[in-house]
């Protein structure tokens, strides 16, 4: 029987390679291509428009010693951490509350999800209205009768982040919790009854046993969060536009206003190549982590 | 269940109880309704709920109470008088430039933006995270890995890239460039979604489609659709949330007479003239949040189900 | 023919001022279609070159007249306007002819100025002062005197917005009036760095460590919620530029009975000539280029000046218009303009970067006390030094 | 003396009655195995004696203990699940310690118990492993070395072996068998598999519905099923059964079905054998003789048709049909048939049992 | 004439290798069954075959033709997956004629085969079910049809029956069988129940790591296992094995294990019987014989004490003690044993076989 030769392995397949056209379009054009371009561009001197004239590192030299960058970064950390920590951990309390059986589970489900329905620009709005310091909360508990009270962080340059934090969380927290409860979900019933066979307090049961096993939803949220907060842009400038002064600045914003505003795309690029390397800290090790040990089945 | 076997049993060891004491507890544990878990639980979810209902609420007395009565009072009571002009004012009447309409127009531009947006992008991810999952070819891998970074870049970094590139497809500034832009962007996201989904249907119902002689596409309309849901529900939603939310892309690449809502809200609201109205602002907000809003209360269950599905494995 | 007109006048007084560009453009049987941004030119300039770079211009388009749009002609975006201006004479007309200059790359004419628009300006409420019961200063140091009695009665003595441009438009306001013309020359024409971290500067920057004191309480983001204040007595005045008569012109307020205004901060009565010009991208269709010559033409015109420049409380491009219906302030503008007491404006003399630079630096400085008055000066001077 | 005892328990599920005031009595040390289909209930009343689950009435003694509304880690019994249900990220050595650490028993002690439950599932090179480098067979012990470490009086297995394949599967059963033996523990184990079922148990409670239809020792349950749902579901191949009638014939009764009279003679009623319209004649395929010849071991045979023959190794199950009826035989794989072959058939009648189509009571 | 053919197929996944050089031949109208443990690449080899699969290396033919890069649809085969694998929105005559609808065939030749097929497998009443209606032989049923309407020559079935309880699991494959002799047809069956495989193959291929061990007829698989892995996979229970040496004896060879010595004689050799320092006696639990007296049945018999009894219905299982070794012996059920009761024992060696302990071949 004679022995046919292999096929040209290019036409295998080939509806489902037309149909990842766009895909790949998307990965190698767009995205890395979109990457690469500003990473060149980020060592000339364009301004208005794109121009090669390289100029080395000056335009990082120069971002790193900008002080308006620098609160950005400091910003971008803290509202990194605080947002990390709380977003898990009000995640998961509510889904673990929502996972014990209660009565009116959806409607508790509901009111924490709808948030995220609503955009940044929507979110910064509102909370900019409630922590206002003549009409909001601050006021209202003056009315009340403590004369003294002070909670002003949109106009108080040290914790205006945390009033950024508060209006992050309520828009975030939601979707978090949607994760962890489905995470919950998805845990052997066997477990919690060996655990209570075992006599093991619920406390403990979540702490030493049900979140370590949650540990790929846990990085699963935390890429989410961490990849939402390095892009965190619309909330800062629909809240406090950066300030007060520049106490609220974030990077995302400060790339836009020098790309943009300042008509120096360069210092722009360098600023957003920046972010990128942040991305990639944060993502090399997920994916090494995900990806890396073991093949898919 | 008249069943003697059982009775004999039954019969047997009533004798054993009547030997016995038959005191002690019997039938269900007693549970005190109001008991210190359910107070801790329930007390927990109320404080966090209204944190998180609050906003709301503001939102909407703040829209109904007239000027006078926002900068006397504070913004936790209930309007004395309603009055509806605020509303009608944001919809109607709200000036940006010249324009006096508010922010009908964006309403109806975002409603020309979302749909196709929304479909093209669902069409796109969801061929895509089929082919990834049910076609893997070689290299397929790279390029997902690769677009999947995409998800986490800085929408800053691809603003002026893809400026050009709309530049060079002559796309600029259409409804077409838009549509694509938000194409592009939800890709990544909705492609992982896609594919853990379809990587989740049994492989086995794809192989009986092969062997019965379907190809890509008719697997793809006649298997994989019909099974899909929930997942698309959850596509759905986050696009049509995503897209109807998004600022940043609307500003850039349209033009004023194609503006979607959020742009026209940020006008608005940013186009102050006087004092701020508040009360109009938040009636904007609202106006402009009713959408998502309405789809979430309506699909919140299946979005949650999709999530599990689509999201948390794989 | 239908043009789309981009812009960032969105407030009251803008508002009434732009429709009159647009009454007249119609009249014309053409048709202005209005593209409003929202929210000062920095949200919208990037809109504007983003269009225009992707290849969807509009058919004209503000900036302010400067090196905003060097770049954007350059590198050929731009109608060339010099025809239309070598018929018309605008050499002749456009007064002061340095405005016509912004607008001139390599010999060639890309813009229209619309109108002039100078900083050099406080506001000062009336009533704020009455009720503070020390009597309306009438510059700079007076101001400073009475603000303690404005403290003390609860008012705030110094509005001003938190949008960055604000802190440092205000602050180059004071360094005209407080170090003097000289070194503001040798500082933001020559860039001379160590005028920057001179003594004259200097004063300036202690000045204005000291003004921070007075803004504390100005929890508004906008320019005009800042005029707000002032215009209901909150405050007792505002540094902003001569756009905010508008606002006060909307509230129905009378110059010089319910507020005062002094040029140069009352110190050194100079104005700057910034301002806004329109410039019209280079579109395919004839027509709509035979529009554009039309409007920037209208834009130019005695009447179109005077009914704009009424409602924006601006100066006219032109020295020969009739401005009998101009109130006080604008006409003390008109005078120091005639005495030739003219500056350029920062946007004409720094590039956005530098600008950028210094307003983030402005910004920072305004809202903090944690930075000094020496070390803002410091840094000042260092952005001066690599400005371009 | 009872070690666990459980009295008229009731259990629903909403509208849905899982137990029905079930009574069930496990004696001190005793092997109980609790058999029946899916979703008969099995699980359900495990969790009750656990106490996983409230009933919905009725009361549950250990040790004659009212235990009805204890806590599960006070009610003295141990459990182990069909997903082994380990702690995947503590070592063995965790998993056994984790639940003695929360009694704050002492260090010394822990390490002690430890030591003899390993030593007796012989664990001990694994301690340190986490669960995931074990195999299924290890991970099983592991489970049960949970629930020894805590010393309990009762040791509760749900389905403990079904995630595990056939080989392994058969292996730990002795090993479970050997384990009771070494503990004298009272074990009640769950399972659907009826070799585990009959290999394992002193007793056989076998379910259906939530009710228990018989309680047995394993043969009897397999020789004198009390029911026609036990006499089908336990054995496998399983049980034939001729549809016919009880008839008097001469001095005593005869099956007749299809026209052929099968003599009863040395049937061990459960009752008494009574005339019956309707009856099932129930024999398993090892008591169906095939011959190829008739009466080739003296006794009255029935020609039959063989339709297929399915080697199962040491022996072959031949099915053969008799009249309109399909019954299988179980034969010695040596004895080799062939379809369409014609073959003579006789029962072994002491070994039968005999069901009365109504009631499905055994006779 | 060969229906299948598999020449030196390998398959690897990465640097997983999972199919090596594999060479395979099934006769026209065979039923092949593919057997062994999970992960040994049957899966794999059979979705080779569909098409599923490229192959790394090698070739396949079917019916003689080439169809190592033909697509699945292409290679007249049918296939039906253990999962069933029902188009879940399609009603049963949906599924049936989906794979119809792709071949345009015209409507009446589509229904007539519909008719046909769902006659053989008697699922008419439910065509216009959907899956989820279906009980689980049902849908595997449906699954079978939907193989059987596209008329192909080769049917492959990957675990068809393991999603099935016991009692259902019997009856399918009794169905299967039959279904088999009616059409015909090449079977080509995965499974890892040997139950089944003994059952329902003409031949079975035993696969380890991607290598078929042997391939043979279901009873001399089982008595005359080429290796030891196949000998100790067959069986269950298993068979035993003796550690010990093959050493010269008299005018023929014996098993030494423990310094009781075992005469071959009668022993079938695949090779020849040779001198062995390592050897491994492997007897099947039914052909180890226990007795209370030594030589009750004339034989030469050893001591040795009872472990543990398991009965299982028909015949119980005996453990017992050999010195150091255990060992299973099949009884009958009424013959009853206690732990520590000594018996005699001995082997029937005709039936046993003989293992180089290196090799691992059978002599
Ligand atoms: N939480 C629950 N809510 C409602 N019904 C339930 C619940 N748990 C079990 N059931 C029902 O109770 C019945 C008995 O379930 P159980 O798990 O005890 O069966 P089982 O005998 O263990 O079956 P299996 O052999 O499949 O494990 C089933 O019909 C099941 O559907
Ligand atoms: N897509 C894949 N990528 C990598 N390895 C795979 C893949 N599919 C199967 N394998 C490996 O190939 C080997 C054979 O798998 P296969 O499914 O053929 O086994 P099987 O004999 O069918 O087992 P089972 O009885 O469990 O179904 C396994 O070790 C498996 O881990
Ligand atoms: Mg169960
Ligand atoms: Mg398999």
């Amino acid at each position: 029987m004679a022995r046919d030769g292999r096929p040209l392995q290019l036409f295998r397949n080939l509806n489902a390679k037309i149909a990842a056209i766009p895909m790949i379009f998307t990965a190698v054009v767009i995205f890395a291509g979109g990457t690469i371009w500003t990473v060149v561009y980020s060592f000339t001197d364009s301004k208005l428009l794109p121009r090669l004239r390289w100029v080395g590192l000056d335009q990082y030299d120069r971002l790193w010693n900008t002080s308006r960058w620098i609160i950005s970064i400091e910003n971008l950390m803290i509202y990194g951490v605080f947002s990390l920590v709380f977003s898990l951990v009000i995640g998961f309390v509510l889904a673990a509350l929502l996972d014990q059986k209660i009565r009116f589970e959806n409607t508790f489900r509901t009111i924490f999800l709808y948030p995220f329905a609503l955009s940044f620009i929507v979110t910064g709005l509102v909370w900019q209205w409630i922590l206002n310091p003549d009409f909001g909360v601050q006021s209202v508990i003056r009315d009340l009768g403590w004369e003294s009270f002070t909670f002003d962080p949109l106009y108080t340059a040290d914790i205006v982040i945390y009033g950024i934090l508060i209006a992050g969380l309520w828009q975030g927290t939601g979707l978090i919790m949607c994760l962890m409860l489905a995470g919950l979900r998805g845990i052997d019933e066997d477990v919690w009854k060996a655990a209570r066979v075992d006599g093991i307090p619920i406390w403990k049961t979540y702490l030493f046993i049900i979140i370590p096993m949650m540990r790929p939803v846990f990085i699963t949220t935390l890429v989410l969060i961490a990849s939402g907060i390095v892009r965190v842009y619309d909330l800062v400038v629909a809240q406090t536009s950066g300030g007060p002064g520049i106490a609220s600045e974030v990077p995302a914003k400060y790339v836009y206003d020098k790309m943009f505003l300042g008509q120096n795309l360069a210092q722009g690029f360098a600023g957003s190549t920046m972010m990128l390397l942040t991305v990639l800290i944060v993502l090399i090790p997920w994916a090494y982590l995900e990806f890396g040990g073991k093949r898919r089945v | 269940m008249s069943n003697p076997g059982s009775l004999n049993i039954a019969a047997a060891s009533l004798d054993a109880v009547k030997d016995r004491i038959d005191g002690g507890p019997r039938g269900p544990r007693p549970r005190k309704r109001i008991s210190r878990r359910n107070i801790f639980i329930y007390g927990t979810l109320l404080v966090v709920a209204i944190y998180y209902l609050v906003p709301l609420y503001v939102m909407l007395v703040t829209s109904l109470k007239g000027m006078p009565e926002i900068r006397l009072g504070n913004i936790f009571s209930p309007p004395v008088e309603i009055t509806f002009q605020p509303w009608v004012k944001a919809w109607a009447e709200a000036c940006t430039g010249l324009n006096c309409d508010g922010l009908s127009r964006g309403f109806w531009n975002s409603v020309r933006i979302t749909i196709p947006s929304v479909v093209l992008s669902i069409a796109v991810a969801s061929v895509n995270g089929y082919a990834l999952a049910n076609w893997r070819f070689r290299g397929a891998d790279v390029f997902f890995t690769i677009l999947i970074f995409g998800a986490f870049i800085p929408y800053q970094v691809m603003l002026y890239p893809i400026v050009i590139i709309l530049r060079e497809m002559g796309l600029y500034g259409s409804l077409w460039g838009l549509v694509l832009v938000h194409t592009i962007f939800g890709m990544p996201i909705l492609t992982l979604l896609f594919r853990n989904y379809f990587t989740s249907l049994p492989e086995e119902l794809f192989k009986a489609a092969r062997v019965d002689g379907a190809g890509f596409w008719s697997i793809y309309f006649r298997i994989m659709l019909p099974m899909s849901l929930p997942i698309f529900v959850v596509a759905m939603i986050l696009q049509v949330t995503g897209i109807w939310n998004d600022f940043l892309f609307g500003v850039i690449y349209t033009k004023p007479d194609t503006y979607p809502m959020t742009v026209q809200l940020n006008n608005i609201v940013n186009s102050v003239q006087g004092v701020k109205e508040y009360n109009v602002n938040m009636a904007a907000t609202l106006l402009t949040g009713v959408v998502p809003l309405v789809i979430y209360f309506i699909s919140g269950k299946l979005f949650v189900r999709g999530i599990a599905a689509g999201a948390v494995k794989g | 023919t239908e043009l789309e007109v981009t812009h960032w006048w969105t407030s009251g007084g803008e508002a009434a001022a732009v429709a009159e560009f647009a009454k007249a453009f119609d009249a014309t049987g053409n048709k202005w279609v209005d593209g409003a941004i929202a929210g000062s030119g920095g949200t919208a300039r990037p809109i504007m070159i983003s269009r225009i770079t992707g290849g969807d211009p509009m058919g004209a388009t503000q900036f302010n007249h400067g090196r905003q749009a060097e770049e954007l002609v350059e590198a050929g975006l731009m109608q060339d306007l010099t025809e239309l201006a070598e018929k018309e004479g605008w050499r002749d007309i456009v007064h002061p002819v340095s405005l016509l200059d912004s607008c001139t790359v390599d010999g060639r004419i890309y813009c229209v100025p619309v109108n002039i628009h100078s900083w050099q300006w406080i506001w000062l409420s009336h009533k704020a002062f009455e009720d503070a019961g020390v009597p309306v200063p009438t510059n700079w140091d007076e101001f400073v005197a009475a603000a303690p009695a404005l403290k003390e009665a609860g008012k705030i003595p110094l509005a001003m917005g938190n949008q960055p441009w604000q802190s440092s438009g205000a602050f180059n306001v004071m360094s005209i009036a407080l170090a003097g013309l000289d070194a503001w020359k040798a500082v933001n024409i020559e860039k001379d760095a160590e005028a920057a971290a001179g003594p004259e500067y200097a004063k300036v920057f202690k000045a204005a460590a000291d003004a921070r004191e007075f803004r504390k309480d100005s929890n508004v983001q906008d320019w005009n919620q800042a005029t707000n204040l002032v215009i209901t007595g909150q405050a007792g005045g505002q540094i902003m530029g001569d756009w905010a008569q508008g606002e006060f012109q909307v509230a129905g307020q009378v110059a010089g009975e319910d507020y005062s205004c002094l040029p140069g901060l009352g110190v050194t009565e100079v104005i700057s000539t910034g301002g806004d010009a329109f410039y019209f991208p280079k579109l395919d269709d004839p027509e709509k280029t035979q529009a554009q010559m039309e409007l920037a033409s209208l834009m130019l015109s005695k009447e179109v000046q005077v009914a704009f420049n009424l409602k924006k409380g601006s100066l006219p491009v032109r020295g020969d218009v009739d401005l009998a219906a101009a109130n006080d302030c604008m006409k003390k503008g008109l005078e120091i303009l005639a005495g030739g007491n003219i500056l350029p404006d920062t946007n004409q003399t720094l590039s956005p970067d530098t600008q950028g630079q210094i307003e983030d630096l402005m910004t920072e400085f305004w809202s903090s006390d944690a930075i000094s008055a020496e070390d803002a000066q410091q840094r000042y001077a260092e952005i001066i030094a690599n400005a371009d | 003396m009872e070690s666990v005892s459980i009295r008229d328990v009731s259990l629903s599920f909403g509208a849905v009655h899982v137990l029905e005031k079930l009574n069930l009595d496990v004696r001190e040390g005793e092997f109980l195995v609790l058999l029946g289909p899916s979703g008969c209930g099995k699980s359900t009343l495990l969790n009750c004696i656990a106490g996983l689950l409230d009933v919905s009435d009725g009361q549950i003694f250990i040790k004659d203990r009212n235990v009805t509304w204890e806590q599960p880690k006070d009610r003295g019994i141990g459990m182990v699940f069909q997903s082994y249900a380990l702690y995947p990220q503590m070592t063995v050595e965790g998993n056994l310690s984790f639940g003695l650490k929360n009694q704050r028993l002492p260090g010394d002690d822990i390490r002690a118990r430890i030591d003899r439950a390993s030593k007796i599932l012989q664990i001990e090179p694994l301690l340190n492993r986490k669960p995931a480098q074990l195999s299924g067979g290890q991970r099983q012990r592991v489970a049960i070395g949970r629930a020894l470490v805590r010393d309990v009086d009762v040791f509760l297995f749900d389905e403990p072996l079904s995630n595990l394949d056939a080989k392994l599967r058969s292996e730990l059963r002795v090993e479970i068998k050997r384990l009771h033996q070494k503990l004298d523990n009272t074990m009640i184990y769950v399972t659907h598999d009826q070799i585990e079922a009959l290999t394992l148990a002193d007793r056989i409670a076998v379910m259906k519905g939530g009710v228990i239809q018989q309680l047995d020792e394993p043969l009897t349950i397999y020789n004198r099923p009390r029911n026609l749902f036990v006499a089908g579901f336990i054995g496998s191949p399983a049980m034939n059964f001729l549809a016919g009638a009880v008839v008097k014939s001469g001095h005593g009764h005869a099956f007749r079905a299809g026209g052929h009279e099968i003599a009863l003679d040395g049937y061990e009623p459960d009752t008494a054998i009574v005339e019956a319209p309707d009856a099932l004649l129930g024999v398993r395929p090892e008591h169906v003789e095939i011959n190829r010849e008739a009466g080739a071991n003296g006794a009255v045979s029935f020609p039959a048709t063989v339709d297929l023959e399915e080697p199962m190794g040491a022996d072959s199950l031949v099915w053969i049909s008799l009249g309109d009826q399909t019954l299988s035989a179980r034969v010695e794989s040596s004895r080799r048939f062939r379809r369409g072959d014609t073959v003579h058939v006789c029962f072994n009648i002491p070994m039968a049992s005999l069901f009365d189509a109504k009631s499905e009571i055994r006779m």
